[in-house]
């Protein structure tokens, strides 16, 4: 009856606001509209985008995941304390931190499915636990000073204008792809959709559900440790402080992306684009040099505008 | 429901006794200038807080909600009450109730949000959560309002410092709602409700409770309360420190509530446990803090703390312990 | 004004059609009052000198001033000035700020970079000098013994770091001033009080001496002083470091022995800097300027007090 | 013999809290047979079921198929095994598309990625399997509960299995539709799959099955050849009745209801007066009358509209068009609060969701309406409520340990008890029932047929929602029926009868079967 199936209307409304909020930027303050900016929003924000990719897929399969900031800090510190101050190859602690990161996320997923415990404290638990063990690693900041970090560093694909994408954004652009075609094109990414839908028929389908729901939360820890070591990346340096509370900016970019928090619904390519309108407000208040407080207030306002949209558009 | 907190009594028992036995000064209380002084003291006056915040957010968890924006409706009712305080001269009269009001149309936000918009509570509370903190610092104009000494006001002053029968006013502010609540939610039906809509809130409605009212008054009273907890702390420090105050309790309250044995899916709810639960959650603290573990690494300790309650609340985890105990006799029959 | 760099006027009589040069500034945060003087001082600077401020406030997170110093770079701005939270990390975005001409300013803390030249210059308070003469007013006063409790500010950043080092380096040569425990309040009022509640709890009479980082920690601790029922000053010494005003007020009163101020007037200095680095003229710019600090104590205290503005 | 039996399932033993569901159930399926699983309501068919596929862990017993013993741990093992199952509830995924319900779990994978064009063919190949030509790719939610059904049905043939389950999979199909699936599932069979087949409707298991098993109280009741087993009979075994004794029972049940004939459109009378009432989506609109001392019953089959209309009726739903009056006067902004203060009462039909507090006590559910009635101050006293609780639980014949039980731990008829003990407090004009006897045994459904009976008696005005149109004809005075969320018509005093109702609903078949003649 449609052009647009009714499934993607959030996901073209939230395109549509991307659209009008750029343009209206780019009209209202010189440069904005340039190639610096864009790719300044994909770099300044590279290892939210890549926890908001794993918390989409949690918040499809119905659950949610509050660990993954401290995961980041965790990850940060210990990458480079090891590096640093241990003189241990990079390569191998990635490996390590990864294995840490994964294994946690594991540990969380196998607390939520096989013993019922609700995602929310779980995960609440592993958030205080990783950034206490954060402090435990070294309570101050560690620079890394090692020929891989600067060989990585030196990476930059120009994208014209003279701007250019490092290293942590091609990580983000590339987890982009992986996850994007893991929730579309995997049957573990569907199975998700499914337990999330209806958790209980998807069990009576004969799906992994089980499995599958441990797996989320296994994934997202990998993708919080790779988010932590880009972030080391991307500052040359590892403090256990990093990115606090980073994980309610990583569910705020998923419900603007149209993720329903229900399970279920969702797209990933609708986080990239929630990813875009957060990093694009950001932008704005610096151009603008409005005052923080008033960022964080654009950013609750939109999401209550967003799921407001969403409800009346699922009411119908 | 006695059983349920039956575990987190045992931590705190467990605690106590460690205490006891390492630190024998954590039993000492003394008088000084009048005062009470004691690490019991001072986990009960630090810890008010923790239980102002959770005796609210046992009740929104217990209809089945949970509430995120507490920590920042702290900072801005002690934003609101400083700026009134140093760029006003009205009385405490007046500030109280405008505190009070503003804590309401916070909590009727949520509310609303959440009874009527059907928003999920994490969701509309992180909205008053993020924005809410923006809010404060807007208020305070991204800066932290010191009351200075001229516009010290003794009433304020007591409400966070003052002591009554020797003992600090926070510790008195706290058992007093703790007391009040538990009288107004078992004495009137209000208790059965918010349990009624927790367990189920369509045969609730069903059964002509009004759902949506009782959620918003849920949410109303937690707002009052991290209002209050918000004075305490403001008062405390004789500053409205935006960026800091309030930080984290709401994850802290929630904690300590299912600690104490209320359920996060809502129904039956014990305001004792959740009592419980803050000053296990508090001593602990406490307790850290005197062994000399730095507070940033404190989290560990207390995640492990709060896991292996709610692991040993859980019933699969139980069997699953109780299996691995019997293939274990079994392999040691077997040699 | 003070400021001897081209007033907005100037600018536009040279060029009509020349608009005025934007700096963006990068702060730390909001987190004290030391803090609010220091961001007050730049704003108020930047206008007598005829400036276009863009503010941005990492609001106490690295990565927000990382972002906001990226989008200073990504708008072409004349000029940055960087007050970081913490030393390390910034290599990265300051090569970005040099791969597109933009000079930087460091003020207040520094920064550790392996390249010297991806900033054209840093003025700030000198914090480790601060903790030294924290640690030699200590001395003197009392004659070379003491038990020390220190509040530390925040974990990894440079004035904690070198307050901690400054004050060590000096007490290394005094066996008699022992430091009997350390742990971090953050900068912050309310933690420090915290953590100097569980201190006395723990070491209770012992304390002769506690050692603060900043001012506002330092209040924090004469309130849980108090509620122990000793008395601030007397019972216990207590000396800090910044000099805002509710310091002074307190040495005043008594229950502050000493504090070492940390000048937060660095705007002028700072765009007297930026005044000759954007004429071009950077060859006589020290690497590094440092701000004179004093020592302030009880009986100093009054003389000062009014002429405090922060 | 034992070589053709596919499956072969001994002693099995099955309880969950309160409830003893299986308690040596025995059953085996040969290859190439249709196998009918009969027994009443709560007989534990659906959990025999569950316990084979691995839903639910046995207790005790054992089960070999296809020749090894099995203890499938999880749905996902059975299938691997070869066990295909459509649920009795549709268990599919509302908000994904139909091809992507049909093969979740075993997409056609290319390169190790779904291949979503072989999804989408293979998905239109078991449909068209069932003579079904839907678009696969619209959202399952926006069919009807029939169609998903069929849905569910081509997903479990579209596995290559060796037996197939099939639990009440008619009870939403019309007539065209049962035809279609027996005919899939005669080719299955002739292919040498086993078919297990559970149904209500005799004349399907006539018509389809070659043997069958009746369970009863979870017990292994017997086994027959359909061919020789005759009507009566095997309703006497699903019973534990003799055959004689049944007839008798049901003339005597007949009696009870015998002496009710429709009272005379009489507007004094009238409590509950629905006018053009409607719920877009829902329901088309519809008008209804209801009267002091009359059960009014609504028929039709599975998602017809019944239950929309009771919840429109109590407003849990807000209408869309038309207004409603109670005694005479018209009311706006319609809510169950309001319901319950004019009179009405309302027993939703699944109970665990709409109607009882699995948590809370069985007093504190008994008082809960009258609770929420008084203002909050007002609180019943302690003493109070436990007299009501006790007085109910004596009357309804409530099995419980104590008032103070969480409800939750008793048996479904007993919650059905607590639930209407509810409404009982409040002494309603009208009650609106619906499906008050599902999932209840044979005792308690004949204690609450009698009880309806007395409340009419004494006034009380009664809507009854029932998809056995046995019952809705013995209790029910006058009776509305139900399609496709529209009333098509009304049948009243003698008029009202299973086979008026039946063509009723299958009106515009028998049109379209005349038109062909
Ligand atoms: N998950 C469960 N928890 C507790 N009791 C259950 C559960 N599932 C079934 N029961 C109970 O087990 C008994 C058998 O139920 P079952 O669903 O097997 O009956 P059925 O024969 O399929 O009936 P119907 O014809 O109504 O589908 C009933 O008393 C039911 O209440
Ligand atoms: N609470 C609800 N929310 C949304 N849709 C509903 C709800 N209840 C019923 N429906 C839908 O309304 C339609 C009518 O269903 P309804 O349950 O009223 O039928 P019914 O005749 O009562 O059947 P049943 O035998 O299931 O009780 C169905 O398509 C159903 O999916
Ligand atoms: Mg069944
Ligand atoms: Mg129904």
């Amino acid at each position: 009856m449609n052009l647009i199936p009714r499934k993607l209307i959030p996901l073209m409304t939230t395109a549509l606001v991307l659209v009008v909020l750029f343009a209206v930027a780019s009209l209202k303050y010189e440069g904005f509209l340039s190639m610096y900016v864009i790719a300044d929003l994909f770099s300044e924000n590279a290892f939210l985008g890549i926890i908001a990719l794993g918390m989409t897929l949690v918040i499809i399969s119905g659950g949610i995941d509050l660990s993954v900031g401290s995961v980041i800090g965790f990850t940060s510190i210990f990458v480079a304390t090891l590096i640093s101050e241990h003189g241990i190859n990079p390569w191998l602690v990635w490996l390590l931190a990864l294995a840490i990161g994964t294994g946690l996320g594991a540990i969380m997923g196998i607390m939520i499915q096989s013993y019922r415990l609700p995602a929310f404290l779980v995960t609440l638990g592993g958030m205080f636990f990783a950034r206490g063990m954060a402090f435990f690693v070294k309570p101050e900041a560690v620079q890394i000073d090692h020929a891989v970090y600067d060989w990585l560093g030196d990476i930059a694909l120009p994208i014209g204008g003279g701007a250019e994408l490092g290293i942590a954004p091609l990580i983000f652009l590339t987890m982009f792809v992986v996850v994007m075609l893991t929730s579309h094109y995997s049957r573990f990414g569907r199975n998700l959709y499914a337990i999330g839908g209806d958790e209980d028929s998807a069990v009576l389908m004969g799906l992994p559900v089980a499995r599958t729901k441990i797996l989320v939360y296994t994934f997202n820890g990998f993708l919080s440790a790779l988010a932590g070591i880009t972030m080391t990346l991307y500052m040359d340096s590892g403090n256990p402080i990093n990115a606090t509370s980073l994980e309610l900016d990583a569910i705020a970019v998923v419900v603007i992306g149209g993720t329903l928090l229900t399970g279920g619904v969702g797209y990933v390519s609708g986080t990239m684009l929630g990813f875009l309108i957060y990093a694009t407000i950001y932008q704005i208040t610096y151009f603008a040099s409005f005052r923080s407080s008033l960022a964080t207030i654009a950013i609750g306002v939109l999401l209550l505008g967003f799921i407001i949209l969403q409800k009346s558009l699922v009411r119908k | 429901m006695a059983s349920r907190i039956a575990w987190p009594i045992l931590g705190l028992a467990a605690l106590l006794i460690f205490n006891a036995v390492f630190i024998p000064s954590f039993f000492q209380i003394e008088s000084r200038d009048g005062h009470l002084y004691g690490s019991l003291i001072d986990v009960l006056n630090r810890g008010s807080i923790g239980a102002i915040l959770a005796i609210g957010m046992t009740l929104v968890i217990a209809t089945g909600g949970v509430d995120l924006s507490v920590g920042s409706v702290m900072a801005i009712a002690g934003a609101i009450a400083a700026l009134m305080l140093t760029e006003t001269d009205m009385a405490m009269a007046v500030i109280f109730p405008c505190v009070a009001l503003v804590a309401v149309i916070a909590g009727l936000f949520n509310g609303l949000l959440i009874a009527y918009l059907k928003i999920q509570p994490i969701i509309a509370t992180l909205i008053l959560m993020v924005s809410g903190r923006g809010i404060a610092k807007f208020i305070t104009g991204e800066k932290i309002i010191t009351i200075g000494d001229e516009f010290r006001n003794p009433v304020f002053d007591f409400v966070g410092k003052g002591h009554l029968f020797g003992i600090p006013f926070p510790i008195t502010i706290f058992i007093v709602l703790f007391f009040a609540t538990a009288l107004i939610v078992r004495r009137t039906s209000i208790g059965l409700f918010i349990e009624a809509v927790g367990a189920n809130e369509t045969a609730s409605r069903a059964s002509g409770i009004n759902d949506r009212a009782v959620k918003i008054a849920v949410y109303t009273f937690a707002a009052l309360c991290a209002a209050i907890a918000g004075l305490i702390d403001t008062s405390n420090i004789n500053a409205a420190d935006t960026i800091n105050a309030g930080v984290f309790t709401e994850l802290d309250a929630i904690f300590a509530v299912v600690v104490g044995g209320t359920a996060l899916t809502g129904g039956r709810f014990s305001l004792t446990g959740s009592l419980i639960g803050a000053i296990l959650l508090q001593t602990l603290m406490t307790t850290l803090y005197t062994y000399g573990v730095p507070s940033d690494v404190a989290p560990v300790p207390k995640a492990l703390v709060i896991l292996g309650v709610c692991l040993m609340q859980s019933p699969e985890f139980r069997d699953s312990v109780r299996s691995w105990f019997r293939i274990h006799q079994k392999l040691e029959e077997r040699r | 004004s003070s400021s001897k760099g081209p007033q907005s006027d100037d600018v536009a009589d040279a060029d009509g059609s020349q608009s005025v040069p934007v700096i963006g500034f990068v702060q730390t945060g909001a987190e004290s009052d030391w803090r609010k003087a220091h961001s007050e001082s730049v704003r108020d600077a930047a206008k007598a000198s005829g400036y276009d401020l863009r503010f941005a406030d990492g609001q106490g997170k690295q990565e927000n001033q990382i972002k906001a110093l990226s989008s200073f770079v990504a708008q072409g701005v004349d000029g940055i000035i960087l007050s970081p939270l913490v030393e390390t990390g910034w290599d990265n975005v300051l090569e970005k700020a040099k791969k597109r001409d933009i000079p930087v300013l460091i003020l207040d803390r520094q920064v550790d970079v392996k390249d010297d030249s991806l900033y054209v210059t840093y003025i700030g308070a000198d914090t480790y000098n601060e903790g030294r003469l924290a640690a030699e007013w200590l001395i003197e006063e009392t004659g070379g013994t003491a038990k020390v409790v220190e509040l530390q500010g925040t974990p990894g950043a440079s004035p904690t770091i070198n307050r901690f080092k400054g004050f060590r380096d000096v007490i290394a040569d005094h066996s008699g001033i022992e430091i009997i425990a350390t742990q971090s309040g953050d900068f912050r009022r309310s933690k420090g009080k915290e953590v100097m509640e569980a201190m006395l709890k723990k070491h209770g009479d012992d304390i002769d001496v506690v050692y603060a980082h900043n001012d506002d920690m330092a209040i924090g601790a004469i309130q849980a002083i108090e509620d122990a029922g000793k008395k601030p000053g007397d019972d216990i010494i207590l000396v800090s470091i910044d000099g805002v005003r509710g310091a002074f007020e307190a040495m005043v009163e008594g229950k502050l022995n000493c504090t070492v101020e940390c000048n937060p007037l660095q705007g002028p200095m700072a765009f007297e800097a930026m005044d000759k680095i954007l004429a071009g003229d950077t060859a006589d710019i020290p690497k590094k300027q440092m701000i004179k600090d004093e020592v302030y104590d009880r009986d100093t205290a009054k003389d000062v007090i009014d002429s405090r503005k922060y | 013999m034992t070589e053709s039996r596919l499956l072969d399932a001994r002693n099995l033993e099955k309880s969950f809290p309160g409830v003893r569901a299986l308690a040596g159930a025995s059953f085996n399926v040969r290859r190439g047979e249709v196998h009918a699983l009969m027994g009443e309501n709560g007989a534990g068919k659906s959990t025999l079921i569950k316990v084979l596929t691995g839903v639910h862990q046995r207790d005790r017993g054992e089960v070999v198929f296809d020749g090894h013993p099995i203890h499938p741990r999880a749905p996902v093992e059975a299938e691997a095994l070869g066990i295909s199952t459509v649920y009795q509830e549709v268990n599919l995924i509302p908000h994904l598309s139909v091809a992507e319900n049909i093969s979740i779990g075993r997409q056609p994978l290319r390169f190790g990625l779904v291949d979503w064009k072989a999804v989408r063919q293979s998905a239109s190949r078991a449909l068209d399997r069932m003579g079904l030509a839907l678009d696969v790719n619209r959202e399952l939610a926006s069919y009807s509960v029939a169609m998903q059904q069929m849905i569910a049905i081509a997903r479990a043939i579209d596995l290559d299995a060796k037996l197939l389950i099939l639990d009440e999979p008619t009870s939403s199909l019309d007539e065209k539709e049962v035809d279609e699936l027996f005919e899939v599932m005669d080719r299955l069979r002739s292919s040498g799959l086993g078919i297990v087949f559970v149904t209500h409707f005799l004349d399907q298991v006539y018509k389809i099955t070659d043997r069958i098993t009746v369970l009863r109280n979870g017990q292994h009741a017997g086994e027959f050849v359909t061919a020789n087993l005759p009507r009566i009979e095997l309703v006497g075994q699903m019973l534990g009745k003799a055959p004689s004794e049944v007839q008798s029972m049901e003339e005597a049940t007949k009696a009870a209801h015998q002496n009710v004939t429709s009272k005379p459109d009489d507007e004094a009378a009238t409590i509950l007066k629905a006018k053009n009432y409607s719920r877009r989506g829902a329901i088309e609109p519809f008008d209804l009358n209801v009267r002091r001392g009359e059960v009014v019953g609504l028929a039709g089959l599975l998602g017809s509209g019944r239950t929309e209309i009771a919840r429109l009726l109590f407003g849990l739903d807000s209408a869309s068009s038309g207004t409603l009056s109670v005694d005479g006067s018209e009311v706006s902004r319609w809510s169950p609060r309001k319901a319950i203060d004019c009179g009405l009462a309302f027993c939703p039909e699944d109970r665990k969701v709409d109607g009882v507090i699995a948590d809370l006590s069985v007093r504190e559910n008994i008082v809960l309406t009258m609770q929420a009635s008084r203002s909050v101050i007002r609180t019943l006293p302690r003493k109070k409520q436990l007299a009501l609780a006790e007085h109910y639980i004596k009357a309804l014949r409530i099995k419980t340990p104590s008032p103070e039980t969480a409800v939750g731990n008793l048996s479904g008829g007993n919650q059905q008890k607590v639930l209407l003990a509810r409404w009982l407090v409040m002494s309603p004009k009208l009650i609106i029932l619906d499906e008050p006897t599902r999932g209840i045994d044979v005792g308690a459904k004949a204690e609450i047929e009698r009880l309806v009976a007395s409340l009419r008696d004494d006034g009380m005005a009664i809507v009854f929602i029932s998809s056995e149109l046995e019952e809705v004809v013995r209790v029910c005075e006058r009776v509305m029926v139900l399609r496709d969320h529209r009333v098509i018509g009304e049948l009243k005093g003698d008029h009202v009868s299973e086979n008026r109702i039946m063509r009723l609903i299958a009106h515009s078949e028998i049109q379209a079967n005349e038109l062909d003649k």
